[in-house]
């Protein structure tokens, strides 16, 4: 018997296989194409303490095996995603992770409080996101400011957190080590890259905002390797995501440590890619007569 | 549940002006149903590239869908490139479509926007007017000619039809009167100025926008165009709000 | 009459397109397929004190729109360079850069300094190689380290030298300013970004040396964007590269502000990449009634 | 001055066992005059992929060249799929091939490394024992057949001829003496143990190469293989200084 589920900071998932932050909204689009059920868990769009519009379009770009998207944290705030999505979600047996943005680490604190306070399964705390000016990426790229959010958001938070990570670093893993030591339940990485694309005949940036975060399969080397890198260094469990895009990336990110493998981009091109790398991992276990992800996660062959 | 993306047999692919190509698919019976005039297929254009490329349906016959684009890059050349046998990934029918009820409806169509129109003419008798860069660049002549009861074309050149603006039509036709509604599609400076046009005379407008697209479904937030709904102003999803607006409620760039 | 030509720290190159080094050898491969001369220069591959011998095989692996190599540093030594290579290479008209990597400061001095005297044209000094423990990119990620082998090597160079820079950093803005400020005549980036991939059937990585080097398509936007932050903050001269692989990205690298474009990876596509971006940005040129790079270095068009 | 890559009509593609396919090509002048056994071409398989795959040139007939290849990934399935009329994108040939001089010489092939040892045959007339893991897998039994004077053929499961591994044809062939040279072309581990036989039966050895390429033209230095030459060891290129090389010269992983 295959068993695809993880325990993953005391949060049991159904399976390894979760949706990253901003490509899946808060469900219902994609509810549309597939039972929400099938996944083991859920991020839901990066929500901040107020309602926010986001950048003006063009919001993104194609590049060779990846795009550049500039969104800039368009979403509802916290309070109307408790009041009004996370009922909705609730209909659905998944884990649903809340992705919180803030200016400062008191405004990380407050939607931790309320996120806590409604109930969900996880926070996952971005101090990683390149499209915003204020807090965001600043935190992320500093290994006391992580740290301090994170003391902030532990505080208050009675449910698991997740540090999501940022690869614009020189080290990760030193980042990763300080919210380790600052109290986080675990760590998600990567999110985006900081890119940027100009129209050759033009001159013009392609998008509005000039840069924006690269994702998508060109990403996956360098995801997998800090993955690895990260997971190598903390004891804490690692949300693995940056370009997996079918089951054999997955499989790798297990295989580099990763005990829950996240999928984003990959669901523009096929709504169902999510879906398919439950399935194709059930079989891959099957074939090689293994239980499932713990017979391999973090059991890299490294040569002597 | 909607299927997730399914493949269609390429029935036929063919030249029809000046870099503008048509391909019939063969559909099922789950996409004809969901086939409306504006709403759009998304389609896989490999070689590559990562994001799908979304073209409007633009019209059904029996158990076929046909797409008219035009090529303008990487994705619509390898779309052009198709054989009858090949076949597409595609993702929909998706977005909300235009609004036919009431009348008599006026269809204005700027260049390879004409597209989607032809697809309103099939659903219910219309007036249209057609505007192209030149003849080379003019598509779909004589099925709007057939679909519509008075279809009227001109030129940027006047090589086909009057030399004049689709717009310099759309207004005439607004100022003899009678139209209970205008649906467009259409380059963006043409839309603005039909928006300024229907206001004056207080006819509705609907329009069909282009965004880059992400997912196409409306998950991602990256297609977005500014509208004011209820007083507020704020960012909405072309590929699911629309592609197809109110054009008083959109909020047109400078 | 287009000019492709451009004035690079002092000196003439006849077009503004190098070839990357690590991806070039010394020039005797390619001078099969094409003149050498059509090359506005060529970057040699990295040079280090004594002859290395490289890592173990394999060094190389496939991701999406992108290659890993793990070739590590592999050449005969710079003396060997002077004596057999660097003979060969004058025989074309083309500017000859020489990269070098070394475990001290002194080390790059010293290869500089053989290198001054033999009279290459600029010597780019690597400080961001990802394959060697050593040096290499210790001094990349650091503004101060990478300040002191850019004043150890212009202590000794007589001809131009040229710092290239690590994109594996957070702030690449501040290492470009600190060679500056150390007197560093031109900068060059980006050197690769550290990768790895897994075989996910069986958990080996396909690399011998578990990680690499990302170049290719892949990383184009990331490069990008570096070139673009670093040519708005410093005043030196930058060779900008990585994923440049056809007209087009060269333009966008351009536009960004690089005076001189290097192409790597593109080369093991199509031999014959460099020469037909020369071209394709003749043509560019003049279908757009320009002179030449000059109307478009540097003149990316903000939206206000 | 060589030309950069060219492309090369496809005149016809077909399997010819359990995964294995063989393409001949139509090839210019330029082409046929540089193929020579043990050379390769370097081929663009794209499908988002940015290497070319090496596979060696198997026979030549008039302004044709064969290629026999097995299907392991993304890319040789591309391969597989081609049909005549298609293009391929080659580099090529390059590499430096067998050493044909002095003779009797024997060819021994381990499965699909049997490809490049028929264009030997081509070229000389030679000996040949031939391994593979079934009958399911053998391939160009009948060219071999008729291009040598002595084909021996064994399978590991007694499918086809003799059930045993072809280093042990190999061994009674160097026992009953008179080869001046054995040519070899198969898995590594084969190659390691031919290796020994020859060393042991002193018989000089040339075997063919495998390694992930970059370049294909011996610029990167990514395609190593580990050589002693002139009493130190060190890298050698196997798009290059290979990918034949002689044994005697080559240390052997463990
Ligand atoms: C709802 C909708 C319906 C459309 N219907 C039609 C149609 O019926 N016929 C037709 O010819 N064209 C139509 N278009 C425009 C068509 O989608 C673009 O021309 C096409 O995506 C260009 O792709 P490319 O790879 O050839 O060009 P590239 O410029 O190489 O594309 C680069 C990227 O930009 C995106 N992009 C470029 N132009 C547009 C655009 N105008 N709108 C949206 N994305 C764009 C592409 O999808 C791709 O992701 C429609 C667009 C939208 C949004
Ligand atoms: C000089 C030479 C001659 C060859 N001749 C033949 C031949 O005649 N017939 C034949 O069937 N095969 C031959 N091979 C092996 C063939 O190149 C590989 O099977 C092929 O590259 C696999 O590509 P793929 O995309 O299908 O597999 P994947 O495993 O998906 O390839 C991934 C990457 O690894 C590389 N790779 C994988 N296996 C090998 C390998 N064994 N050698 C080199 N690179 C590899 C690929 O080129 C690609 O870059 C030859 C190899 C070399 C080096
Ligand atoms: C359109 C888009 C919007 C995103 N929005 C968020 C966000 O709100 N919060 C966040 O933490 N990450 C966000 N991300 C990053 C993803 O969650 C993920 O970390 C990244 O895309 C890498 O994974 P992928 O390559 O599988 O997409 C966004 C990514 C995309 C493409
Ligand atoms: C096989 C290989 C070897 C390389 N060796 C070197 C090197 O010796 N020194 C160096 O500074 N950069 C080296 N590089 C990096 C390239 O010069 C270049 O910075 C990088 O590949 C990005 O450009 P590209 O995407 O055009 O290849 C090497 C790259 C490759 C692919
Ligand atoms: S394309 Fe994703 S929301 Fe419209
Ligand atoms: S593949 Fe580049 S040196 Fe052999």
């Amino acid at each position: 018997m295959i068993d695809l589920s993880v325990n993953f900071a005391g949060v049991r998932f159904k399976n390894f296989v979760t949706v990253a932050s901003g490509t899946f909204g808060f469900g219902r689009e994609y509810s549309e194409y597939f039972d929400l059920s099938r996944l083991g868990g859920i991020c839901v769009k990066g929500l901040t303490v107020q309602p926010r519009d986001g950048n003006p379009p063009v919001r993104i770009a194609e590049t060779p095996g990846g795009i550049l998207n500039s969104v800039g944290l368009q979403n509802p705030g916290v309070d109307a995603f408790i009041k009004t999505e996370l009922p909705f979600l609730r209909g659905y047996d998944t884990r649903i992770i809340a992705n919180i943005s803030g200016n400062t680490p008191a405004e990380y604190a407050l939607m931790a409080k309320k996120l806590s306070d409604a109930g969900i399964d996880i926070i996952e705390v971005n101090v990683s996101c390149p499209n915003v000016k204020a807090g965001g990426i600043a935190f992320g790229t500093d290994p006391c400011l992580a740290a301090e959010v994170t003391r902030a958001v532990k505080t208050v938070s009675e449910v698991p957190v997740m540090i999501k990570l940022s690869p614009n670093v020189t080290d990760i893993v030193s980042i990763a080590r300080a919210c380790e030591d600052a109290g986080a339940d675990a760590l998600s990485l990567i999110n985006t890259l900081l890119g940027m694309r100009i129209d050759p005949r033009t001159g013009r940036p392609v998008l509005k905002n000039i840069t924006g975060g690269l994702s998508g399969p060109a990403i996956f080397p360098i995801a997998l390797r800090m993955v690895w890198q990260v997971c190598s260094a903390v004891s804490v469990p690692v949300m693995g995501m940056g370009g997996v895009s079918d089951t054999e990336g997955a499989l790798e990110m297990l295989w580099a440590g990763a005990s829950l493998v996240s999928a984003g981009t990959a669901l523009f091109k096929d709504p169902l890619a999510a879906v398919s790398i439950v399935e194709g991992a059930e079989t891959f276990f099957r074939e090689n007569n293994m239980k499932g992800p713990c017979d391999i996660r973090g059991k890299l062959k490294l040569y002597d | 549940m909607k299927s997730g993306s399914v493949f269609c047999e390429v029935e036929e692919c063919s030249g029809l002006a000046e870099n503008v190509f048509s391909i019939w698919l063969k559909a099922d019976r789950e996409i004809l149903a969901a086939a409306q005039p504006g709403r759009f297929l998304h389609i896989l254009c490999p070689e590559g590239s990562l994001l799908r490329r979304p073209i409007s349906i633009c019209q059904t016959q029996g158990d076929m869908l046909r797409l008219v684009f035009e090529v303008k890059g990487e994705g619509t050349r390898w779309l052009s490139r198709r054989r009858r046998g090949d076949s597409l990934d595609i993702l929909g029918p998706l977005g909300s479509g235009f609004d036919l009820s009431g009348g008599p409806l006026l269809l204005a169509g700027g260049g390879i926007g004409a597209a989607p129109l032809l697809f309103c003419a099939q659903m219910k008798r219309c007036d249209a007017v057609l505007g192209f860069a030149s003849g080379q660049k003019a598509v779909l002549l004589s099925e709007f000619a057939s679909a519509c009861d008075g279809a009227e074309f001109s030129s940027d050149d006047g090589s086909l039809g009057r030399r004049a603006y689709v717009t310099e039509l759309l207004e005439e036709r607004l100022r003899s009167g009678g139209y209970k509604g205008v649906l467009a599609c259409g380059p963006e400076p043409m839309l603005r100025i039909a928006a300024g046009l229907c206001r004056d005379y207080s006819v509705p407008l609907q329009v069909s926008l282009e965004q880059r697209m992400g997912c196409g479904v409306g998950a991602c937030l990256v297609c977005s165009c500014r509208i004011v709904k209820d007083n507020r102003e704020g960012y909405a999803r072309v590929c699911r709000d629309g592609p197809v607006f109110r054009a008083s409620e959109v909020v047109w760039d400078d």
